[in-house]
């Protein structure tokens, strides 16, 4: 292989390590901001979602998405993929595949079965994932040929995450003792060091995630490389730094968990146009997705009183579609405000629609069939006591 | 023998601490506690705020022989005062036999 | 002055402590602790699958003027009822004198 | 019904309840606490050697009926003696009433 | 130097710094699944092993490692390695051999004198270690020459460590507690999520590991080291399910810490075939290590009462050696499976007891020398206190 | 581009990813070595130290530490620094300028108040470390001219936030209960494990900050990052272990804390010549700068009684200063001992005192300034409550 090659080859394997270390990120967030006695069950499934999700998407997820289209809408699907000079590719859409399912997981946490949790997140990285990945990403699916733009997935992996985690958390219903007649009581995480430290290698990761999503480093590619990761990293500290301010004014005092949510929110939101827009635009859209996420959790929470411990839905659900959208206003090339008009725009909604509204229905589907053969939810007992002792037999701290 | 438990601001423990060994009080025992009572706390947690009288405190387990009882309370009393809601309570009860594990010795002896 | 002590399942304690704010009492503390007794808990690790007795449980210490004592000693026994091995117990045994550090204020005024 | 307190070494821990099933008092609540007593144990942090009367110990709080009261504490004295400065302290006090919640069983009968 | 040697040192330099990661992943693993009255001991246990190993096979270890052969059974050693056109291979060995020693410290935990300790992983990396891989790694070592196929060491470092471990475990006797009258006791590990992320950075650090030891990336080794990465993201997944399966299966829930081991056990089985066998070889011999790891912990421990706290000479040893035989069976290119005849298996399974017998023999001399000289283990009132008390005055957790 | 120059951004892109992860460590490591009451609010400020470090970096610091020169003093600074072909030495920059203000929060931790703090560290990271940033290496800086050598920053991003930390920790004063008469009493970290593993990522990390400030690979670049690599790997082990036996002699145990910070200390010392030096040279620094860490601390703590929870001022200050000094014995192309005589070492000493002159008078105008206006310190209430909970209403372990 020429050098040329190699440097791409080497530069996807090397960001698909780091999208790898998302799944640590992921499990210290979700057990960081949650309750003890549900942190072995948090951490299986986020295993889970990486071992079932890799095993999946080689088996199959892989060739629904990359494969040869059948009518812009799915690829053909073949087994156990072992193209020898396509391995590079195979691993880091591997690791991506499994971020969408992990996102599910922190939105359901702390009353969701183990076993129903398993079945769901199998499915999400095998059908419902690759199917709308398909319409983006394949080349040659029907969202492509429109012109949408979702460089590095802020709809593809983040929003379908999201939105399934929205269907989740509804389906399953609030953690006892969360809702008060409506009202909202807190439930505070025990240990947001350990979510602190998740959220900083999730940020680490997202250099892999979006700067890798260039597939690429040779030639041309390097300074795109480049500027994506200040946009990246711009994006995430403006949304830090916005959400900690809004959280300021809001309750009288920085609030931390809001401010690491912060961070996320900004990430989620570059992440499609992280190659599509000018520093200054991705310091904007980190400071909307800064702001939004804040008022998408509050929303979420105290005026639908959906359940969603970690704020999946809104940091990936809500910044994912937000940040899409965003690309049709800040793209340097086509967007509204460099007098592109509102064509990109219309494009990105149309996407965000589509695939939002693909997620919904097929996570729909798949956990309400779940729901009524072998359920969603632990016994009230279960979830009182705490899913490890019941789901698990073990206590974490000892 | 009496036992004296207090309820104390967990930030005032040193201060309580200095004061019970001036008075030569040097066995006790404590632990963190969780109290309910008059005073709340101002919480923010990812947007929710709420005010708990769910407060940290430290409980401090201390058995005296009868003569002590007096000033070590008023040692208590005077070095875990702030004047805020939320200083915490001392309760005396009565002990009816104390045992030194070391030396078996019992009674008066054991708690000195 | 009485001290109720309640040993109960953690999963019972917001039950219990609303039940206590029902009758008035809004002064307690509490703390985690490992209690001993008839229930046993199945557990595996790394291979070992073993049965303990040693099971998480909430203290309650509840200092109340006598008059309280009966009705606070019923509101725990119905709140913390499930009816299953391991629902805990309740000890109840005499305070002889009570202060508020905050007050000084001693006996009655101070457990209110 | 007495209320034995016994404050203990953490690693006898394993001995005394050994020593109290074998009596047959299997009911009984523990908790770790920082004892203050005669014990010194010498740190460092950071280059600052200090030694400090704060050691952590084990409380453990059995409540038991008064014929058992004296095999009970015998047994805690044997089991937890090193003979080292820091074993610790044995105190006794009565209890009133004891309910068992599961039963709403009252006195003796509660306490089996 | 020319692109393409560039983008090799440069590779090595990478997963060098990943393999170096795992140290804390070790570390981690290893406080997590212990008691914390130890976790201070075991850090520092685990810091020195590196340092003393960086220092250590600097000094010495790498020439008796990688010197001119002599006698095909040892290098000729240099002091002070100082060849500047070879740092990068130094310091990928380097990183390696720290990993060899740092297996030791799980399996002696929470009992072991530290200044013994600190000898003996002295010894290990300057000693037994390199002469071991000497034989397999040098290219004129007499198991190179029989044909003998660990690419990446699951036997030249898991095994070896593995082994060590085994001998360390008997000779300094279980903690106390952990057998009555030959039953087994469980002893829980404190902080499992610790442990959990300490298994995510290895799986992390081990895609060093496995497509480092490729020790190129240019021209036709880029597809390979793109082929291993997925070897090895399988083979782990695979274990990970694995084990959970069986352990749901044996105690009726899926238990954390040996879906864990699990993970581990699958990575450590692939190691040496990581490069010879296809993704389905892979899957199938992360499967086994799975399965394996589980019954060998039962074994090791209900039957044979060593007691190994973390599960050392299960994962790393047994995992170690039946991952190399394996290769035997499923190597694409002359394995059982795929037409080879038994003549590759045979050859591993010399270098197999080869290499354990070396590790036994010499792990037993220096052990027995230190327990009768300067002694294995700490008095009993240490042991019971912990060790971080009494060997450094200090507590983990304040 | 040509494949050497992807090569070089490539390289520089990874090292700066590594080097943003040191956030992570800094983070850890000043909690771990702190009281939990004031975790949550040295999460914040970590955080803090990157996201408004990343935006003023990138809005104006860039050019003010490499913009054209303006007698040699000060680059011309231009707003929001847009140029799309330098983007990664804008990463790269960006990241050292976010450690360098974190320094200051280790010091200062458990007393100070948040908003004051912000105000400080964005104008450490705007003003004070470009300036003297852009003497060294810019090239056309004063000091560069001298012949000052700070190969990746002992000196330009250590000691300039050490010596800040200096002037921070007198300004602000000791915590409560630190000094009584005069006698120094631990305040012991609550949770040395996650400090541990915040040495081991900060570690892992300075092979980014080391190797990365070659800003290049290709050609001859190669052989000298592998060679910083092995340089800066061996002073670190080198302080460890240096430390460790300091602390056992002093103190009759092996330290643990004692042996984190000597890691570190090899690590800061290594940092102006690790591409200098040779291996030889590398151990040496390494172990004098263990030891001086030592001595360092206990100096600064028992006998000027300034409270420095962490140890930054020994750590970074000093042995910032110590490692660019120690350049001018070991550089091996004319140091002292290899026969250079005095010239180079006199150089160093220049920039060690200019550099810290700057920090010193800057940080202590800044502090002053705020301390006299909005105030430096938190009230005793807070201080004694903890910060988290009336800075931030927050707990961080529930
Ligand atoms: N009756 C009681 N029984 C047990 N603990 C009590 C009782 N009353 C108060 N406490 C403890 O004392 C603490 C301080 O009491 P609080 O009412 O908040 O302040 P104040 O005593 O100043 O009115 C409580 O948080 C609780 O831990
Ligand atoms: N005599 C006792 N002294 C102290 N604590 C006790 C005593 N008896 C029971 N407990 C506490 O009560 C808990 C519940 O008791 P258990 O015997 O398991 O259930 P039940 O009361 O339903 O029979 C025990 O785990 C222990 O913490
Ligand atoms: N009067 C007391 N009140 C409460 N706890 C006590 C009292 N005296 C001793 N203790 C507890 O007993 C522990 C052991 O006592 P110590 O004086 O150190 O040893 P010894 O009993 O052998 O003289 C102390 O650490 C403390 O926890």
């Amino acid at each position: 292989m020429e050098a040329n090659a190699v440097l791409d080859l080497m530069w996807i394997v090397i960001c698909g390590i780091l999208v790898f270390f998302m799944q640590a990120g992921f499990t210290l967030v979700e057990t960081g901001f949650t309750r003890s006695k549900n942190a072995g069950n948090i951490i299986m499934k986020n295993i889970m979602d990486l071992c079932i999700g890799t095993i999946g998407f080689w088996a199959i997820g892989y060739t629904v998405m990359y494969g040869e289209t059948i009518g812009s809408f799915i690829g053909s699907p073949t087994l156990f993929y072992s193209n020898s000079e396509d391995m590079h590719n195979l691993f880091f859409q591997t690791v991506f595949a499994a971020t969408a399912a992990t996102i599910v997981s922190g939105a359901v946490a702390g009353r969701t079965k183990f076993s129903t949790y398993i079945i769901f997140s199998f499915i999400m990285t095998v059908v419902i994932y690759p199917i709308s990945g398909h319409w983006v990403w394949q080349g040659e699916g029907w969202l492509t040929e429109l012109g949408f733009i979702d460089f590095a997935g802020s709809t593809v992996v983040h929003s379908v995450g999201g939105w399934a985690a929205l269907v989740g958390a509804i389906l399953v219903g609030p953690r006892i003792g969360k809702y008060t007649n409506g009202k909202s009581n807190a439930i505070p995480g025990h240990n947001l060091l350990i979510g602190a430290l998740g959220v900083l290698i999730l940020w680490l990761g997202w250099f892999g995630f979006n700067a890798g999503s260039e597939l690429a480093i040779s030639g041309d590619s390097a300074n795109a490389v480049a500027g994506i990761v200040i946009t990246t990293n711009l994006a995430a500290a403006a949304g830090a730094v916005t959400a900690m301010i809004v959280s300021w004014i809001s309750y009288g005092k920085p609030d931390i968990s809001m401010t690491l949510n912060g961070a996320l929110a900004g990430l989620v939101a570059i992440t499609a146009g992280c190659a599509a827009v000018s520093p200054v635009g991705a310091l904007i859209i980190g400071i909307i997705g800064g702001a939004v996420v804040v008022f998408s959790i509050d929303f979420i929470d105290k005026k639908l009183n959906i359940d969603d411990p970690v704020g999946a839905v809104s940091v990936h659900g809500v910044c994912g579609a937000l940040g899409t959208l965003l690309v049709g206003v800040f793209a340097t090339d086509g967007g509204l405000l460099y007098g592109g008009g509102f064509a990109q725009l219309g494009v990105q909604a149309i996407g965000v629609l589509a695939i939002g509204a693909w997620a919904v229905v097929t996570a729909f589907i798949v956990l309400f069939v779940l729901k009524k053969t072998i359920g969603l939810r632990v016994s009230k007992e279960e979830e009182v006591d705490g899913l490890d002792i019941h789901e698990h037999k073990s206590n974490v701290y000892n | 023998m009496k036992k004296i438990e207090a309820i104390i601001r967990k930030s005032k423990f040193d201060e309580v601490k200095d004061a019970l060994h001036q008075i030569e009080v040097n066995f006790f025992s404590y632990w963190d506690v969780t109290g309910v009572g008059n005073e709340k706390q101002g919480h923010v947690y990812r947007g929710v705020s709420y005010s708990t009288t769910d407060i940290q405190r430290r409980y401090l387990s201390i058995v005296v022989s009868d003569p002590f009882l007096e000033i070590a309370v008023d040692a208590v009393l005077k070095s875990a005062f702030t004047g805020s809601v939320g200083d915490g309570k001392i309760f005396v009860s009565n002990i009816e036999e104390t045992y030194r594990i070391r030396t078996k010795e019992k009674g008066i002896e054991a708690v000195k």
